[in-house]
């Protein structure tokens, strides 16, 4: 927890990757986190057949932990399957953050999860179940 | 530690938990009980349907918890915080399992079963009841199971009506079957009756009121604590218990619902950590079970419920069940073979759960209960917040002897000499 | 006792409280600040407007409680439940005397601040509430005096508005004047903001409501345990208030109202207590205050909450206040001075109370909280439950820093210094 | 306390005083404590003046401490006047009783006490300040 903003985090939210809105896009979603008001909007560019994710960006504000865990999920996208984005799972996302994630923050770690799940399952969706302590 | 002791010395009986264990050992785990009371005698303390005594580990969990791991829960983004919030989120986790419940996402924290069953009331029953509706409850239950629904019934416009009892003590399944025939959209009733120990029949009866069409609001406040319960094998809707009553503090109970029950139903009370969002227009509520746990919830109360459950897992709660059975026919034998003592309930120990309702010719419960006091004997004289058990049985009160684990024979010994003792004396 | 060096050598400070004294010393009085946190630091409690931490004393009063004084009150014929309603109630009239209160049958014990408030509006709001009618909240204020008016005006069909804020953090007296011409049944407002740390002047805003017809509930959840308050010299008509904001356990808070007000309410939640008789066709109330308390209450927190009002008597509520009151000036002097650090609420001492919320320009306030805490601080980040707030201001949260007793300047310190740790990190 | 049935309180109980029902009587009163069922009928005679108390008896039934109380209240009134009825203390008869009475059985000790006051003032009254904690 201690060096949570040290390195990776801190240098994701300084530097975030894949910044942006796409125009034009396939998908679109966007949703917050209404207990601290992190905003994150995802735009998603799909292969021809419309069976793969050939490109994405993401915009918002809020805080490090959002912001770089949007930066940290957008670069594993491309090319994955959209079955394989949806049947994602969130836990790979925390671990794909490095450092652990007290409770009360998960919802700032996984907003870019749910909205992701929002753009490639056509509305919006669930907190996952990891977050009921954050609640 | 006298549990460790306890349930060593039992092994044996884990095999067979009919043998229950030996109440006087686990004593020195009670520090009140381990202390010498007045007159240099030890305190027969007979009283836990009211509330029971707490063993040294539920009192140390409760210091532990202000020394070490205090902070509001929720929302806090600081270690401490967030240790606050596991350890209370652990102790509903336990509730649920303790419970049979099949998610702690079903378990909503309150003060106590009192409070549990005015939320049923008041949440669910204000959205739910209309004019002509009927509600069913007994002539058995605490006030805690009746008045909530006097009030329900009084705003409404439904009707309430009341399962008779039998003479014995028990409810009149006739008289049900006719009352389930109207339709009822909810039967409350007591697992087991803190005025008579009859215990009911949980399952037959939850099964003829849903065939009815009614939800089932089972009152386990007399039950949770002395034998294993399960919610989901009973079958019932709504369950409700008081921690104080387990071994846990008081200040903390629980209500357990289905999850679509709960889900369904607007909150009661209303304030911060219930909330999703609010604006001066309006609100969102948050999702179960923290929709219905208005403001900073009992949270060293509920850490150290979980020592409760762990004491009593300890034991285990078929053989605490076990113990208070021998208990129970240990003291119905000796207070029946008073002359003048009459018993209430049902004689068959499998009906009637560790407490034992009785009058004495010529000796008002209320005197009974202040000789006894003066032998250090505390039982408790009234009429238990169940008036309609009195007028049913048409008598003004009764005295209440009611065991938990660390009772043992020589309290039923303490307890029947000094109701001889008794007698002798208001026979002058 | 720590406490007691405190208060002797703090002596020449009785005659002038304006001093306070030495926070740092009273650390020892409470476990969890007098063991080292992680890395070794010493824990800095920056949260008290959530939860204060607990003294030894208070710690101590719960294990004697169930060690010594345990049975369920009220209606116990024996000499331990008979102690144990005598020192349950003493509590009552220790909270009675604290607050002002003209007689301790005015004080009803509850969960918390917020069941006392929703108490107020299910009881007497559904009695006296009428579509049309106007009930005045503000903007300033916590969920808890928010939500359950907003309930109360969507049941009943009255309207309810919100006094709003000046850019300071202020009620807004035009505005308030404005509504109160209006004729309201009641104005709901808090003593102190939780959010901004506003002390709003009670007096000249509750003659003005009397003046107006409104009856004045003053949630007073962050007064009662930072200053000295009379409910008799303020002249409201409810006030509300928590045991865990002031040194008390958690699971235990009080109503207080006006006999003749709490006289003509209905009851709130029923069961055993509240009731002076049951049949099965209905009900008599008990008097009050227990008609207000269904079910087996907090009984050994109620006893440790005589605790909590022992040791702050012993330092003086002048005192604690002038203690507090040095504290927010050497932190908001401080944090003033720092660049890019807004500070919310108004700037002078006497308006404000030991709270300090603020904003950090380009660090999103749980990323102040996150660094803060592996720090060892604990503050508190989000919106407080007080959401309007934050709307009020346009923005998504704020950092919160409160002080109580065992805060020091070497705290100011350290948070001051951690912020510009922060400011660092983040600017990379 | 433990010698509270022992003495004072049995012999009141087992032989009481001023038992019965006086007919023709000038006043009557008759209330129970309906947490415990104890019921208390007292009847007055008065003297010709109607300022004094002449003669009086009490029916019931209940616990010991309520009928005994009772038989030791009105062995005090002959003689007294009605003002003095009204102004009674009921500490007095607490002290009368002479074993100290725990709260939860005040009332019990208080009933002939309310009772006394309902026939002197005409009409129910309220439970003594005392009998608070019994509630
Ligand atoms: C001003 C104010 N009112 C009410 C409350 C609610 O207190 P509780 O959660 O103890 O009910 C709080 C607690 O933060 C508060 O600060
Ligand atoms: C059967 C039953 N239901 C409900 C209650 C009420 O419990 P509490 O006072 O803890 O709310 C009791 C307590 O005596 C009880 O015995």
């Amino acid at each position: 927890m201690d060096n949570l903003y040290r390195d990776f985090i801190l240098e994701h939210y300084r530097n975030p990757h894949n910044k942006g809105y796409l125009d034009p896009h396939d998908l679109h979603f966007e949703d917050s986190n209404p207990t601290c008001g992190d905003e994150l909007s995802m735009t998603l560019v799909l292969d021809p057949e419309h069976q793969h994710i050939a490109d994405v960006a993401f915009d918002g504000r809020g805080c490090a932990i959002s912001q770089a865990s949007a930066s940290i999920l957008t670069d594993e996208l491309r090319g994955m399957s959209l079955d394989e984005a949806r049947e994602m799972d969130p836990k790979a996302l925390l671990e794909g953050i490095g450092v652990p994630i007290g409770p009360a923050r998960l919802k700032c770690a996984l907003l870019s999860y749910k909205v992701l799940q929002g753009a490639v399952r056509g509305g919006e969706t669930a907190w996952p179940e990891a977050v009921d302590l954050a609640l | 530690m006298a549990l460790q002791q306890a349930v060593e010395t039992a092994v044996p009986d884990r095999r067979r938990p009919e043998r229950g264990f030996d109440g006087a050992a686990l004593r020195a785990d009670f520090p009140i009980l381990a202390e010498p009371a007045r007159n240099g005698q030890r305190l027969v303390y007979l009283d836990s349907a009211a509330s029971s005594q707490k063993p040294r580990s539920v009192i140390d969990a409760l210091s532990d918890a202000y020394e070490h791991h205090y902070a509001n829960v929720h929302r806090g983004i600081y270690q401490l915080s967030e240790d606050a919030t596991e350890r209370f989120e652990e102790a509903r986790r336990r509730v649920a399992r303790f419970i049979g419940a099949p998610s702690e996402r079903e378990v909503v924290f309150v003060r106590n079963a009192t409070e549990a069953i005015n939320l049923v009331a008041f949440a669910w029953g204000r959205a739910n009841v209309r004019a002509g509706d009927l509600i069913v409850s007994t002539e058995m239950e605490h006030h805690a199971n009746l008045v909530p629904w006097q009030q329900l019934a009084a705003e409404t416009g439904a009707t309430l009506e009341y399962v008779h009892l039998t003479d014995d003590g028990r409810l009149d399944r006739d008289d049900l079957a006719r009352l389930l025939a109207r339709g009822p959209k909810l039967l409350a009733f007591a697992h087991v009756s803190n005025a008579l120990g009859t215990i009911n029949p949980v399952v037959e009866i939850t099964r003829q009121a849903h065939a009815a069409g009614a939800l089932v609001l089972l009152d386990a406040a007399q039950s949770v604590p002395h034998m294993p319960v399960s919610v989901g094998e009973l079958g019932v809707d709504f369950a409700v218990l008081s921690g104080h009553k387990m071994l846990g503090p008081s200040g903390i109970g629980a209500l357990w619902g289905r999850r679509e029950l709960l889900d369904a139903m607007p909150p009661f009370m209303t304030g911060g950590n219930m909330i999703r969002r609010v604006t001066l227009e309006g609100t969102e509520w948050n999702e179960v079970p923290w929709k219905f746990e208005a403001g900073t919830p009992a949270i060293a109360e509920a850490m150290a419920l979980t020592a409760a459950i762990d004491y009593l897992e300890a034991l285990g709660m078929d053989r605490v069940r076990a113990h208070e059975r021998s208990l129970f026919e240990a003291g119905w034998a000796a207070l029946s073979s008073l002359e003048g003592v009459q018993l209430l309930g049902p004689a068959d120990p499998d009906l009637h759960a560790g407490v034992i309702s009785f009058v004495i010719d010529g000796i008002h419960p209320h005197d009974v209960a202040t000789v006894l006091d003066s032998e250090g004997i505390a039982v408790r004289a009234g009429h238990h917040c169940a008036q309609p058990v009195m007028l049913r049985y048409d008598i003004p009160a009764t005295t209440r002897a009611s065991f938990y684990v660390y009772n043992a024979p020589d309290d039923v010994d303490r307890l029947t000499d000094a109701i001889r003792a008794a007698q002798r004396l208001f026979a002058g």
